[in-house]
């Protein structure tokens, strides 16, 4: 019950919203604020009462929805989802409030669809049931798609055409698969969409689903629907064009938890549900063996160095997003313990960094109109509180030990290290170039001399302030007591782990 | 007079029909190429029904009546088009009258 | 006890450092902030003496889990042996003295209160570092005291060089951090732990491997040590120490001389145990190499700051090599000793500095924008001698300088005193006798494993002892001595404020050998095992016979009766073998006047050079041209980073985003233009004008094929038809085939 | 086969009907391509009467001939200021049609003709002239009263439709 | 059960009967009423549709219980799948009455013939959904097509139109004369007219050896292109692209969906009752021939979509794509095949009448049907600018809209059988679909109207009509209603 309000109320928000007058703006987005504080207050209450010593998933539903194909409406939550979730609820209002001011036409219009994106987001960590998993999926992309090709930057209609074809691209795909998956649990009739059963359906010798090649073709399925959404090479092209123009709202939803939903699959459904086939990719045998590991790899590493190339300031951060998901890739190809606490932290830490530096980037630009890292110089003098976020937010980005950027990558480095030595190795050298690339942005953009046009910055206002403090204490909390995250999934991470024993 | 000589005679018609639908110049031209095809079905019927069937089952050869009529009403149609093409092109030639593709 | 006290250690710096952060964020400071951060680091000072009494013989870490997963727990802990005691000590010390320093250095800056909120971040972290007692918290400290580094190197951020110079000391050191990160995973992939100590830890373990895990773990060794590579600034990765020397003074005594350069050499001390032959070799190496090429690079440098910075890199690779060579309590006691003398040199050169203050004022602006313009490049070949100042601040140029022991007497005897100890000159001074440890280690390790590598490394040490004591003194003499060349500037200088002069001669009385006497006591600092070191034929030496040796000329002069009492029971701890001992005795005593007369011949050198100036420095450099321009180009390590390393990232880079941009979205492209292709000739649609988006370019392209070939849905009923009776046709043929 | 006066006959309307039919198809002038399918009419009614459908062939001559075929040759005659539109229009593009066309009309002979040539069942089968009661009589009873009853009802409301459609189409716009 | 005879049927054709009688008021009352007054006519229609929707009901639930029924000696059939069809049909025409009455294009034009014909050809529609003789499906084939051929050219002024409607008979004719020739072969090999018993004949025959697997092949795919012309699947689907744009959009959106339904409900029912059983496939396996050509179907049909300019033009290259689609669902010979098939029909009368209505609504008030008339749509008139967008996002198959529910059960439904290329096809397609859907959400969205930015509004009325669709666009997918009663329907399908 929860776990529906918490996903409904921002739907019910959406409706209040469009029954507001359009000339309101600020009640519109008081509602709005309201709406999305609601479900942060719900994941506040669910994070203290969530139990931490279970597997299990808790606070479910199961009811029946369209009974002709057993589809039901099935949620809850265990430790992988719970802390998406919260972060889910968590970015939600920041990004209202990150939006308060920037948005100059068609608010009502914003607010709604960024309520239904809540919604969809929100549903999406907590579906249990395969269909349901996959509208929630797909619900997401239609509000993103006007939010990026509505209120985005120039080049918004190609960025967001371009993010819904590839993104639709990969789902279609991994709509075969889940209907094959669908077809195979069963006799017609007693087929079944509910992930926990088909977990143990595909584990289950002798059953159709607990066949290797089967696994192999369903994951591949399942997995380049996944791989377009976290962007792994070379789906990944989307993501820049999207990051650059969407507006900084949206950004932040999109690298925090849009690319999450993505890995978010690959654990929930890919790993989970077909551990054959990820033995398959990731068993560190001959080519296939690496190259779950070889993808994140490259992402680590192409990522990086791309990222290096940039000289706009929000392509810069989208590259390293791209980079940052390769760790993400990499630790969940261990298949062991740190990989994948690894991984799950580093998809929570890098949906708090990256919002934050989304939301630093749009502070800039609503200063100076403009991105180009190297039209700025010397800010440092200006707007030393600024500074001082970004310079946190980098650090945390680039791995500082302390910032939670840190433990989620190097868990999944000493997981991965395991499995894949050499690839493992070649993936920190994305450890320095992250360094590079952030350290380099930091001196171009506020160090040095002052560029004179700048003389009259305004620093960075309470209200922004205000979006980054919470993200910025969690950054620091997580990166000197990672259990206070890693409670949350300790125990679906070993039952998880459980379940890829493969013999 | 065997059925494969009505079969015979039935496909020469209907495949000169076909050509005559595919090259001739004029809209009327082209109806007269479906009436050969129309014809040929026609023929087809009464022969098979004649040959295929037993005597007293004549339903091949009302079905053929039946093409008939349905072949009048849509000449009647087709001419009816053809007179409107003829007021809005000025002409009939079929490829002349290509403002819509693409 | 313990407990309580190193946290009050942490927690003293650190919350003085959340204090300014926390107001930072309504860009607020706390406007005592200076007051705040020193009785931290005083506090913390008080706290790590009174530490020393809570040694245990036999300590256990005291632990909490900090990562704890299904089946690994990473824990974060202290450890608290007599090392750690001692480093706590040293930086508490020197990190005191320095925010004492800094009150007065830099007064007026218009960060202030940041400037001691970084230092007390700082102080937290390497305090940190020195007291953790698994390899991630060691980690993790080694990491934010790099960005401490960072962000006091570019503390005048508004200079290009400074901004300049933090990003590449960042980058630098983590270069070697990777390194060590891949050998943590190492580590971590065979023990599944990252603690050091105790039970499960990776000491204990490491002991029980054998013989065919040995290629591992000395690649598991060196890799650790790429850390201390990058931190320490060993070669090759000691190109960012010098241009650190950006960062204000007392920035670079703390950190760049005292306590962060040196926790590459702490962390290779605490390492001690997983060192194989080959990997002790490794960094004895890099150590002499290191100790060598910095010395003869600091011959040539102008630049006061610049100087030191080499003599740093060169005294650390001293320490380095003293631990590769086994000499584990000499590296560490070298460590000591060298963070007193160097943090008063830096801060004496500091005081120079600050001399020169009014005058920097007033050049201030100038200087920037000389700076902007070709900071970074030393391309003047034909001027040997000649002033390539543009990049050397004036107030920091020994050629400014001259005659100086007049204006400013704390400073210059208090720097002689330093400088006295790190050339070697015998007995009073302490760095006679932990340099003395190093050779002697050295040299007593070649001879007892009759060892052409470990006699090599003691040439190499021998040199770079008498290259040390030759430009050491070159800086004495340019600084103090002779006649004020810059007769401006020298009318400007006057002697520096209490709160830094007294900071220079607590440090001064530091650099006595009688503070460091807890080195002496043989009880108090012991090597721990190297399970899987192995002397080639002999019986194990022990690496510190030296230090009887010391102990002995101390007991001899009366300077401590103290150590001398602790000789007799030396030899129940001579842990590793008795019979060694007397191997090595004459080791000692050659090491002992070699190095002395290294020592001499240098600063004989240099007073030639530089006071009498019988001999030329200009003649000599004009006739070595080719070795000068070696050392003046610092080996031209920079430039083959600037050029090959740097260029090749970046072009890397490029090509990168160029492939992300032209062939990756241009296969996408592609795809999307040949199905068009495809259409325009076979179904003919592109008769309209072209959709918008990513095909604009190929559009054009695909126009004019479609232009070209005949369009099939053309308008023309018959081209329909004739596709509806051929596709009648066609499905009857293929699927008769089939 | 013995060859009768019948057979004769046989052969000689065969021979009209496909001999008309290729004029209908070839012929420029289309007042001529008009009167040949006259022919090919008669022929097809002519082929019903060795069919035994009496009522069929008769039929086809009264609607056919009497009434499409009129209709024809009103078309014509409304539509054309030049009655003989050429076939052999110079220029690649009708020649490419004529031979394209002439090449899938002939394959899809051929594919006509090897059904009727190999399928068993429609192989041998004679007419073997035996005098069948005329038909008419049989198909009023199964129009009115037989299963046909429906289809002759739709029939007369698709009459009626094309009835008020070719109306309304051919008219001439009234309020332009 | 034994064929009703045709004194009997009458009751049962009471729909039928009611279509030809409100056809003939129509035509009556239009003598009456004054010029300019057509909208009684209208309504007079409208009322009829209501009329046969009720007799529809009745019919189906007071004598359909027993099962199906066979009526005028077995011409036609009264089962669940005739009336499923028989309701959809008369939604698509009662939503055309009411396009009709508020499109511009066809204002002046309006007039009792029209509704006349519009009942006329639901007359056909009905009969093309429940003929099971071989004659009965010709007949009723061409009355839907003549009446289309005439309703296409309904504007005589427009040059557009008189085109089309020439091109629609010419390909029309020859299609059907086409699929005659293949009727009279079968009629040839089978002596008979019946579609049971067609299927046991040529079972036998086959195994007899009596006629070869090439002459039914030549049958079915000549057939095919009578049928395949009705539901405008490749290589017959020329005609519709140039039709659709020349029509009134109004007949464009019926002729979209309810000419497709009923192509499809005698494709349906021609091809299982006629080809469906397991020796014939043996034989001819025209499944695969079907496969084939739906997957080109929907290929060419979604390529050629993306340069379109003219929304008509392009909904026309949609509605070939979804034809492609549908014929998925009819390669299967299963039940869920069907039960797709049948449940797609439904999602996209809604959701295509629904766009088609927009479209309606842009040409009245820009007089454009192009693209570029919707630039800024969203801002002037932001309700019809959503509605179209989420008609645009269905027929994509972008959950949660019906149209990807729809979809869903068609990819279901294939993948089952195996045919994992097919539905990897038609998911590809989906996403090309994609790009020219979103091109004219672009236009209402993302771009500017330019200068004008006038608000455009639109009546209560108007409002009401595009929420009709909405609504069901939305909703569909989440009722289980729908689901039960495409399987039921399905369950009936005409296997005998």
């Amino acid at each position: 019950m929860l776990l529906s309000l918490m996903i409904f109320i921002p739907l019910l928000g959406m409706i209040a919203v469009l029954l507001l007058p359009r000339e309101s703006e600020e009640l519109i987005k008081r509602v709005t604020l309201l709406f999305t504080l609601i479900p942060l207050a719900l994941a506040v209450a669910l994070f203290i009462s969530y139990d931490r010593s279970t597997a299990g998933t808790q606070y479910v539903v199961n009811v029946p929805w369209i009974q002709a194909f057993n589809i039901q409406y099935h949620i809850g939550i265990d430790g992988l989802s719970v802390t998406l979730l919260l972060l889910t609820a968590l970015l939600g209002p920041i990004c209202v409030i990150a939006s308060w001011r920037n948005i100059e036409k068609g608010i009502k219009a914003y607010m709604a669809l960024f309520l239904l994106l809540e919604t969809g987001m929100l549903g999406f960590f907590v579906a249990l049931d395969l269909f349901l998993f996959y509208v929630f999926f797909e619900l997401t992309l239609l509000p993103m798609y006007f939010l990026i090709g509505i209120w985005g930057g120039p080049r918004r209609e190609y960025a967001a055409i371009k993010f819904f074809l590839y993104t639709l691209f990969g789902s279609v795909l991994m709509l075969v698969a889940m209907i094959a998956v669908y077809l195979n649990s069963g006799a017609p009739g007693a087929r079944t969409f509910d992930i926990p059963t088909l977990i143990t359906l595909a584990s289950t010798e002798g059953h159709a689903l607990n066949n290797l090649n089967f696994q192999i073709w369903v994951f591949l399925g399942f997995f380049v629907g996944f791989a377009v959404k976290v962007p792994i090479f070379p789906f990944h092209t989307w993501l820049p064009d999207a990051h650059v123009e969407a507006p900084t709202a949206i950004s932040v939803i999109l690298a925090g938890i849009l690319l999450k939903m993505g890995t978010y699959g690959l654990v929930r459904v890919n790993m989970a549900m077909f551990p054959q086939g990820l033995d398959f990719f990731c068993n560190g045998m001959g080519f296939w063996g690496n190259s779950l590991a070889l993808l994140g790899f490259i992402n680590i590493v192409y990522g990086s160095f791309c990222a290096l190339a940039q000289t706009d300031f929000k392509k810069l951060v989208a590259y390293s997003s791209i980079g940052h998901m390769g760790f993400v890739i990499l630790g969940l190809s261990a298949r062991n313990d740190s990989g994948i606490t690894g991984a799950i932290l580093q998809m929570f830490n890098h949906g708090v960094i990256s919002a934050m530096l989304f939301l630093l980037v749009g502070v800039l630009y609503d200063r100076a109109h403009h991105r180009e890292i190297n039209g700025f110089g010397g800010l440092g003098t200006k707007m030393p509180v600024y500074t001082g976020i970004t310079t946190l937010a980098f650090m945390a980005s680039l791995g500082l030990p302390g910032l939670s950027g840190f433990v989620g990558e190097a868990l999944s480095l000493l997981g991965a290290y395991d499995k894949f030595k050499l690839l493992t190795i070649l993936s920190t050298i994305g450890i320095v170039v992250g360094a590079a690339y952030f350290l380099w942005t930091l001196q171009r953009v506020f160090l040095g001399t002052l560029n004179p046009k700048y003389e009259d910055l305004p620093e960075i206002n309470g209200r922004e302030i205000l979006t980054l403090v919470p993200l910025g204490i969690l950054t620091i909390v997580l990166g000197v007591w990672p259990n206070f995250a890693i409670d949350m999934f300790r125990e679906s991470v070993t039952s998880l782990i459980g379940v890829l024993q493969v013999n | 007079m065997t059925l494969q000589h009505y079969l015979v005679i039935s496909a020469i018609l209907f495949t000169l029909g076909i050509f005559a639908v595919l090259t001739r110049r004029n809209a009327i031209s082209i109806l007269m190429g479906i009436e050969l095809i129309l014809n040929s079905c026609n023929l087809n019927f009464a022969a098979f029904s004649r040959f295929m069937t037993p005597p007293e089952d004549i339903s091949g050869q009302i079905i053929a009546i039946f093409g008939i009529v349905l072949a009048a009403a849509e000449a009647a149609v087709f001419l009816a088009i053809i007179l409107a093409i003829y007021r809005e092109f000025g002409s009939i030639r079929p490829n002349e009258v290509d403002t819509l593709k693409g | 006890m313990v407990v309580f006290l190193i946290s009050l250690i942490l927690l003293c710096p650190l919350a003085a450092f959340a204090v300014f952060g926390l107001l930072g964020l309504g860009n607020r400071s706390f406007q005592r902030q200076d007051y705040l951060s020193t009785a931290a680091m005083l506090i913390a000072l008080v706290c790590s003496f009174l530490l020393l009494g809570e040694i245990a013989p036999d300590p256990e870490p005291h632990t909490v889990n900090w990562i704890s997963l299904g089946g690994v727990t990473f824990s974060m802990g202290f450890y608290l042996d007599s090392v750690t005691a001692i480093m706590l000590i040293v930086v508490t010390l020197v990190s005191s003295l320095v925010h004492i320093f800094s009150m007065g250095y830099m007064h007026g800056d218009p960060r202030y209160p940041r400037f001691f909120a970084y230092l007390s971040l700082f102080s937290f972290s390497m305090l940190f570092l020195v007291v953790s007692d698994n390899l991630l918290g060691i980690y993790i400290g080694w990491e934010l005291v790099g960005l401490c580094s960072y962000l006091l190197i570019g503390f005048w951020f508004e200079k290009d060089s400074a901004a300049d110079a933090c990003k590449k000391a960042f980058l630098t050191t983590r270069v070697g951090d990777v390194g060590m990160f891949i050998g943590m995973m190492m580590l971590f992939t065979k023990f599944k732990t990252l603690s050091l100590y105790g039970e499960g830890g990776i000491f204990a373990l490491v002991a029980s491997l054998n013989t065919g895990d040995m290629v591992w773990l000395s690649i598991a060794g060196v890799l650790i040590f790429c850390g201390a590579i990058g931190k320490s600034a060993q070669v090759p990765l000691h190109t960012w120490l010098p241009d650190a020397m950006e960062g204000p003074t007392p920035v670079s005594a703390l950190i760049h001389a005292a306590t962060m350069v040196a926790a590459g050499v702490y962390l290779t001390a605490r390492m001690f145990p997983i060192l194989t032959e080959t990997s002790s070799l490794v960094i004895a190496y890099i150590g002499g190499i290191t100790a060598l090429i910095a010395a003869t690079i600091a011959i040539v440098r102008f630049d006061i700051k610049r100087v030191l910075a080499y003599s740093t890199i060169s005294q650390l690779g001293y320490m380095m090599l003293g631990i590769g060579a086994g000499s584990y309590v000499a590296g560490l006691f070298h460590l000591t000793t060298h963070a007193f003398f160097k943090a008063l040199l830096f801060l004496g050169s500091g005081s120079v500095i600050h001399a020169f203050h009014a005058m920097h004022a007033h050049a201030h602006d100038d200087e920037n924008d000389h700076a902007h313009d070709t900071h970074g490049h030393e391309h003047d070949d034909h001027a040997l001698v000649h002033d390539h100042g543009s990049e050397i601040p004036p107030d920091q140029d020994m050629r400014n300088m001259g005659g100086l022991r007049h204006k400013m007497p704390i400073t210059f005897v208090t720097m002689l005193i330093a400088t006295l100890s790190i050339s070697g000159v015998p007995f009073v001074f302490s760095g006679f006798w932990s340099k003395d440890a190093i050779l002697g280690g050295v040299l007593g390790r070649a001879m007892e494993w009759n060892s052409v590598h470990h006699y090599l490394l003691f040439g190499i040490a021998l040199c770079a002892a008498g290259i040390t004591a030759f430009y050491m003194f070159r800086l004495i003499f340019m600084t103090f001595f002779g006649e004020p060349r810059n007769q401006e500037m020298h009318d400007m200088a006057h002697e520096s404020p209490k709160s830094m002069t007294v900071p220079l001669l607590i440090l001064a009385v530091l650099s006595l050998p009688v503070v460091n006497i807890l080195w002496f006591n043989e009880d108090y600092v012991q090597p721990p095992e190297q399970p899987h070191l192995h002397a080639p034929q002999h019986a194990y030496a022990s690496p510190d016979s030296k230090m009887d040796e010391a102990r002995v000329t101390l007991s001899l002069f009366g300077v401590s009766e103290a150590v001398a009492a602790e000789e007799s029971g030396h030899d129940t701890h001579g842990a590793h073998a008795d019979d060694g001992h007397h191997g090595h005795g004459p080791a000692h005593a050659i090491a002992m006047v070699l190095s002395i007369c290294a020592a001499g011949l240098g600063i004989f050198l240099s007073w030639l050079f530089y006071h009498r100036r019988t001999l030329s420095a200009e003649s000599v450099a004009t006739t070595f041209r080719p070795l000068y321009n070696l050392f003046w180009h610092k080996y031209y390590f920079d430039e083959f980073y600037d050029g090959v390393l740097v260029a090749l990232t970046v072009w890397k880079a490029r090509l990168f985003a160029q492939f992300d941009g032209v062939v990756v979205d241009g296969i996408v492209n592609g795809v999307g233009k040949v199905t068009r292709d495809f259409l325009a000739v076979f179904i003919g649609v592109f008769d309209n004008r072209v959709v918008d988006g990513a095909v604009n370019r190929v559009a054009e392209v695909t126009w004019a094929i479609g232009g070209k070939v005949r369009r099939i849905q053309t308008g023309a009923i018959q081209t329909y038809l004739f596709v509806v009776i051929a596709g009648i046709v066609l499905l009857i043929l293929i699927f008769r085939a089939l | 086969m013995e060859f009768t006066l019948k057979t004769f006959i046989f052969y000689g309307f065969a021979l009209m009907t496909v001999a008309s039919a290729l004029i209908v198809v070839t012929v420029r002038n289309i007042v001529h391509a008009a009167f040949s399918l006259m022919v090919t009419l008669f022929g097809v009614a002519g082929l019903y009467v060795f069919l035994q459908a009496d009522f069929l062939a008769a039929t086809q001559v009264i609607v056919y001939v009497g009434g499409i075929l009129v209709l024809i040759l009103f078309g014509v005659m409304m539509t054309s200021e030049r009655f003989d539109m050429p076939i052999q229009v110079k220029g690649h593009i009708e020649r490419g049609q004529l031979l394209l066309g002439g090449v899938i009309a002939l394959a899809l002979l051929m594919l006509l003709l090897t059904v009727i040539a190999n399928t068993p069942a429609w192989k041998n089968l004679t007419d073997d002239g035996t005098e069948l009661p005329p038909t008419t009589e049989r198909i009023g009873e199964l129009i009115l009263n037989g299963p046909f009853l429906l289809p002759f009802e739709v029939v007369s409301v698709l009459l009626l439709v094309a009835l008020i459609g070719a109306a309304l189409i051919s008219r001439k716009e009234v309020r332009d | 059960m034994q064929p009703l005879s045709n004194i009997e049927s009458l009751l049962y054709f009471s729909p039928e009967i009611l279509l030809v009688i409100f056809a003939a008021a129509v035509v009556l009352l239009d003598l009456v009423v004054k010029d300019g007054e057509s909208s009684a006519v209208a309504h007079l229609s409208l009322a009829g549709c209501i009329c046969v929707f009720a007799a529809v009901l009745i019919t189906h639930f007071s004598f359909g219980d027993e099962g199906p029924i066979s009526l005028f000696l077995g011409m036609v059939r009264l089962d669940v799948f005739s009336s499923f069809f028989k309701v959809l049909l008369l939604l698509a025409t009662a939503a055309t009455i009411l396009f009709s009455l508020r499109s511009d294009e066809l204002d002046a034009r309006l007039k009792g013939e029209y509704y006349a014909l519009l009942l006329a050809i639901t007359l056909g529609m009905f009969l093309m959904a429940s003929s099971t003789n071989l004659l009965m499906i010709f007949i009723s084939l061409e009355t839907v097509s003549l009446t289309s051929y005439i309703l296409a050219g309904f504007l005589t002024h427009s040059p557009r139109s008189s085109e089309a409607a020439f091109k629609y008979i010419t390909y029309g004719a020859v299609a059907s004369g086409t699929m005659l020739f293949g009727l009279s072969l079968l009629f040839g090999m089978t002596g008979t007219g019946d579609l049971g018993q067609i299927s046991v004949r040529l079972t036998e025959l086959l195994a007899s050896g009596d006629i070869t697997p090439l002459a039914v092949l030549i049958a079915i795919t000549f057939i095919l292109a009578g049928v395949g012309y009705k539901i405008a699947s490749v290589p017959f689907h020329m005609w519709s692209p140039d039709v659709y744009e020349g029509a009134p959009i109004p007949i464009t959106a019926f002729l979209s969906v309810a000419s497709k339904s009923a192509g499809f409900a005698l494709f349906i029912r021609f091809f299982y009752a006629g080809f469906g059983n397991a020796e014939l496939m043996q034989a001819v396996d025209w499944t695969l021939m079907l496969a084939i050509v739906s997957a080109l179907t929907m290929t060419v049909g979604n390529l050629a979509a993306l340069p379109q300019q003219n929304v008509k033009r392009l909904l026309a290259y949609s509605s070939i794509a979804h034809g492609g689609y549908l014929l998925m669902g009819g390669v299967l010979l299963t039940s869920e095949g069907i039960g797709a098939i049948l449940f797609y029909l439904v999602v996209y009368l809604f959701m295509n009448l629904g766009a088609f209505y927009v479209v309606v609504l842009i040409a009245n008030e820009e007089g454009t049907e192009m693209i570029e008339g919707y630039r800024g749509l969203a801002s002037r008139a932001p309700l019809v600018a959503w509605a179209m967008a989420i008609f645009l996002f269905s027929l994509t198959g972008i959950p949660p809209f019906a149209g990807f529910f729809g979809k869903w059960l068609l990819f279901a439904a294939v993948l089952e059988q195996g045919y994992y290329w097919l539905a990897l096809v038609g998911l590809l397609n989906s996403v090309v679909s994609l790009y020219y859907y979103a091109r004219i959400v672009k236009a209402m969205f993302l771009e500017d109207a330019g200068e004008e930015t006038t608000q455009v509004s639109f009546s209560t009325g108007t409002f009401a009509l595009l929420s009709v669709f909405v609504i069901p666009t939305i909703l569909i997918g989440f009722l289980n209603i729908f689901y039960t009663f495409s399987n039921i329907s399905a369950s009936v399908i005409p296997m005998q």
